[in-house]
This record gives structure tokens, C-alpha cells and sequence, in this order.
């Protein structure tokens, strides 16, 4: 199982599609830097696969004004949790 | 001799530098007293949302140089109409009041400059 | 756990290098050890000493140093990246008869098997780039 | 203690450096004796292109580099199938016979590798 | 009337499209670097828009092996041809 | 006519910086002039004079210093730009104590008011980046 990370914004469809065409049921995501913009409400569909659990790092989030936008489906962490997810998982795949 | 020029900002802040870098190109281009419009494409409409705070990530406040182009006499600024609604936003969320394109004003606003640089 | 952190940005252009500072202290903050940082690409500039960015923005070379010598970590930047990138120490100064290096101190210039090596013995390996 | 490490291309050619960066990692780790794959994704498709001969542009052939990755024994070579025909391209184009992957059949590869490095 | 220079590859899908939103009638583009490969067939399509001139820069579709496969609809020329086309136009806007 | 260009990207990295230096060179066999090149963003790599890159690629700030000496070019690297990357002149590297100095001869720190003149002096101005 692995944690994929995603930076790029909601323009570069390109990158999110790979990786969501990479990941196995039980993965995670986490949107950090720009890519945290996909957890909008007006994009966060895109990201819809059965049971995926999305993260936002909230540094990322808080720092571009949308941390009271975030949809619900998106469940907030820190950094200290971006490290834990590291653990959590067996490894981990960047999209960037 | 004068030039009027178009600032396309096309990259969302924070993730890169290339909107502070076009900011410092519009700010630069209105103290040599030259017209100076900025046009918001895709992600770059996020440099203008409200309630940015980039302190956590070491980084300045875009939005708040943004919001102080007025007073450097730079109040030309579009918005793609699209953009906006494809992310979910409208002019409340924003900063700044801007003008809004919708996309068959796009390109007159590229033919009306006399030069375009992008970011 | 053992992580390696594989970084490819330069500072200052993208937030990557940036990201990367953050999450190496909060892996330190939380017990886990870091085996290897290893610069690539456009990451080799974060070992630029050079680097005089104004006092009010993030000072990266800088904050990796200080990182460095509280905790031991080892610095690798990849000695074919940072070569054609203007990155040398004072070795690869003298090899290619330049009058300055520009290396800072806490890195090192080596090679990509210091990658390859990492993966083999880190637990885990991410990847910051863009 | 080996483990397999695999390359994720998602750049096309010249263009930017990664396509070499990332050749030059599976070289090494080829070296290293650990097992390799490479992965060709989206515009990474035309790293493989026949006939490419980037001399005028001042850069090396990556084709003739790829090409001699099997003589270091690394022949686990994955191309997106979606990817190929999306560019509308066949693997007689290509300078190298790879596997081609279905859309179903990209996230085993990754589940399959211990650690994942993309450029 | 301008010059467009595009030198992003396919999956780039909104560089392109925010060139094409930006073009007038009478514009011309050419593609460059990895634009190149919006010339290939299986692409040419998505720049279809009326009478729009579209060139290729030479040195970068024979890097790349693309010479042979370029869409009919596509105008090979060279540095030389480049420069011409930024002075026929009244300004230039790069797309990157 | 009078052409001005805008580098935004590092050698090596990106082909942009080669495209602008094989287009400069085309403008002139033309018969053009440029009016100035302006390296801004990571493009302020382009005048770093400790790339050393293999002697088979291309040594990009060589190749502008030629360019440059045989047409008096004037390459203007942004000074804010470049001094935040890691590319300084002598009196930059006074001004931040730093022990060298990596400018290229034949580059000039200067600010962004070089660009604006660029646009309003120059017929054309084209930008490579990416």
C-alpha cells in the first residue's frame, strides 16, 4: 500500500489523472503545495474513487486562504501527520 | 513612446515563484509610468482569494502586494470569467475588484497590448 | 523509521525544496531518522552558499546547515547535476579551473549511487520535486 | 537486503531534463544490482520515439542511451498502452520492445516495487 | 496581430488552451521544444480554429523524430523562418 | 529590427534557455539587433560562471559570453533575481559577505527597470521559459 503525494493545481489535470490511474484500493492521498487546491468543493469530484481517503496538508491549505473551503470529503493534517501517513503506508509515491 | 503592457499570470501562489516575479514586473512597469494590465488565467485566479497567510510556509503575503497595485496606479485588472467559476469562486472571494472576461474577451484584450509577457 | 528524502527543486522557484525543510524537522520532531538527503536535479541549488535571499524570506541552504548539525544529517548532492549547474566544491573548482567553489559547508558532492544506496537501506524514500 | 526500485517517466524529451535524470537513476541502480523498472507515462511515451536526432538543438540522443539498457540488463520496460495510442503511436514506432500495460494494469506495477521514483 | 510560441507537449492541456483562448483571427502560432508534438496527427485536431497558420519549428521535430509524422496541416520552418514570423507579427506571446 | 528576450529558465534544466540562445543567434544572421537580454527567474542561471558542464553538452553562459563579445550584446541578469539564487558579482558578494563571486564576464547585474526599458525601446520582445 503507498501514500501518494500530489503538488500541482487543478490545471495540470495531466498529473492528478496519473496518479490516480496508479493507485490500489487502500492507498492514501495527500494534496500538499498547490495540489491542495483539489480538495475545493468545485473540484474534489474529480478525485472520487471508491473509498479513497484524502488528506490536506493544513500549512499548504491555511497559506492559500482555503481552509474554510475545504470539502468534507478532505480530512486536514500537519506535517507531523504527513509523517505519520509516511509510516503508515509501505511507501510512498510523489506526483509533481 | 509608451507601451502598454499585458501581465498573463497563468500559476497559482505559493507553489512557485512566477506570480511574485510578475508582480515585481507589473510594479517595475507602472513606475516607469507605462500602462500596465494583469490578466488572471486557470489556477493564477487563486493568487487573488481572500484570507491567504503563508507565514507556516516561510513565505510572503501575495495577495497583500497584490492588493496594493491601486495605489500604484495599476487598477487594469481581468479576471477569466471561466477560470473563476471552474474553481468555484466569484468576485466576493476575491481580494481586489476586478474585471471579469468572459472567454470571447480574452483575446481582444491580447490584441489591445502592445506587449505581453507571461507568467 | 529511516527515511531518505530525495529533493529536486531549486529554492526560491519552487515551494518543493521549501516543503521538503518542513517535513525532514517534523520527521526529527517525532523520533524517525533521517539516513540521507540527496539533492537532484534543480535541488542541487539548495547547497548553493551563495544564495543572499532578503532577511524577511527563508534562507534554505542556511536552515539545512543548522538541520544538519543539530542532527548529524548527511547532505549528498549529486556531483553530476551540481557540476553542470554551477554547484562545486573546492575539488571540483580545481578540476575544472575555476577560481571559486561554492559549495556549503554541511554538503557534499557525490554520486548517484548515494541514491541508490538510500533506497536500499531507508525504510522509506519520498520524493519533492515539481 | 535488495529491493526494486521503480522509475516513473512522465516527461517527454529535450524538453526538460528529468527523461536523462531519471535514465541515469536506473543506470545506477542497475549497477547497484537492484531490480529495475521503468515506466513510461503520457508524454514519457515519446522518450521512445525512433529517428530522434537532437544534435541541432545541442543535446545528447536519449533514444541511443535508453536503447542500451537491456546490455545492463535492465529489460522491464513498461508502457502505458492509453498513452501510446493517445499520441497515436504503435510499438513498431518505438526503439525498443516493451510491455505494454492496459489501464488496469499500471497500479499493480507500482503496488509491485518497493520504492517508487518519479520524474 | 501576434505570434504565439507554444512549447509544452500534449498533456499539457490547459497551456494549450489557454493559447487558443488568447488568439485572434489573423494570429499564427508555432510550436516549439515539446510543442512540437501537437503537430503529430492524433493531436492537430484540438488546435483546429479557422484559417489558423500553424508552424513547427524544424530543429525541434527532427530532434525529436517527429519530421516524417507531422500533420499536413502543419508548416515546417526554421530559426531563420521563426524570426521571420515575429517580425511579420505585431508582438509575440510564449506560452509555457 | 530592434528585438528584446526574456530568459526564465535555467540551462540545462529546461530547453528554453538553448531555444533563446539559438533564436538570438538567427535574429542576428538576419541581420536584426537585439536591444538587450534580460535573464530573470531561474533564467539568472544562465550567467553563472562555475557551470561546468561535460565537455560533449553545451556550456550555455560560454556560448551568450561569445554572442555577446562579437555583437555587443547586453545581457542584463535581474539583480534581485539572481542574488536570491546564488549568482552574484563582486559587489554583491561584498554587500552580503560572501567569499566569491560567480557572474559571468560579459553579464551585468541590474534591476527590472532593464526590462521595462526593454519593452518600451525594443520593436519585439519574446520570452523563452517554461
Amino acid at each position: 500500500m503507498a501514500l501518494h503525494t500530489l503538488n500541482r493545481a487543478p490545471a495540470d489535470s495531466s498529473c492528478l489523472q496519473d496518479c490516480l490511474n496508479a493507485m490500489t484500493p487502500g492507498d492514501e492521498l495527500i494534496l500538499i503545495e498547490d495540489g491542495v487546491y483539489h480538495a475545493l468543493p468545485a473540484h474534489i469530484g474529480k478525485l472520487e474513487k471508491d473509498n479513497l481517503k484524502i488528506w490536506v496538508l493544513s500549512e499548504d491549505a491555511h497559506a492559500r486562504g482555503i481552509s474554510a473551503r475545504l470539502a468534507k470529503a478532505a480530512i486536514v493534517t500537519d506535517s507531523a501527520g504527513f509523517v505519520g501517513l509516511c509510516c503508515s503506508q509501505d511507501k510512498v509515491v510523489s506526483w509533481f | 513612446m509608451s507601451k502598454s503592457v499585458l501581465i498573463v499570470n497563468r500559476k497559482a501562489p505559493y507553489g512557485s515563484s512566477a506570480p511574485r516575479e510578475a508582480l515585481d514586473v507589473a510594479l517595475t512597469c507602472g513606475v516607469f509610468e507605462q500602462p500596465v494590465s494583469l490578466l488572471f488565467l486557470g489556477d493564477a485566479v487563486f493568487q487573488l482569494l481572500k484570507a491567504q497567510q503563508p507565514d507556516a510556509i516561510g513565505q510572503k503575503n501575495l495577495a497583500s502586494n497584490l492588493s496594493a497595485l491601486p495605489m500604484y496606479d495599476i487598477d487594469q485588472l481581468f479576471v477569466c470569467a471561466e477560470s473563476l467559476a471552474n474553481n468555484g469562486l466569484d468576485p466576493d472571494d476575491l481580494i481586489l475588484p476586478v474585471t471579469l472576461l468572459e472567454k470571447d474577451s480574452v483575446a481582444p484584450l491580447f490584441a489591445n497590448h502592445d506587449v505581453v509577457l507571461t507568467f | 523509521m529511516i527515511f531518505s528524502i530525495v529533493i529536486q527543486s531549486a529554492p526560491y522557484s519552487r515551494q518543493a525544496a521549501e516543503s521538503a525543510l518542513r517535513f525532514a524537522q517534523a520527521l526529527l520532531d517525532a523520533g524517525h531518522s533521517i539516513h540521507r538527503v540527496f539533492f537532484y536535479a534543480d535541488g542541487v541549488q539548495c547547497g548553493n552558499n551563495l544564495a543572499s535571499p532578503p532577511q524577511d524570506e527563508i534562507n534554505l541552504p542556511q536552515h539545512w546547515q543548522q538541520l544538519a548539525s543539530e542532527h548529524q544529517l548527511d547532505l549528498v548532492v549529486c556531483i553530476a547535476a551540481a557540476v553542470k549547474r554551477g554547484v562545486l566544491d573546492q575539488n571540483e573548482a580545481g578540476r575544472y579551473e575555476k577560481s571559486g567553489h561554492n559549495l556549503a559547508d554541511g554538503f557534499e558532492l557525490s554520486g548517484l549511487g548515494q541514491l541508490a544506496e538510500a533506497t536500499l537501506v531507508s525504510d522509506r524514500v519520498i520524493t519533492f520535486g515539481g
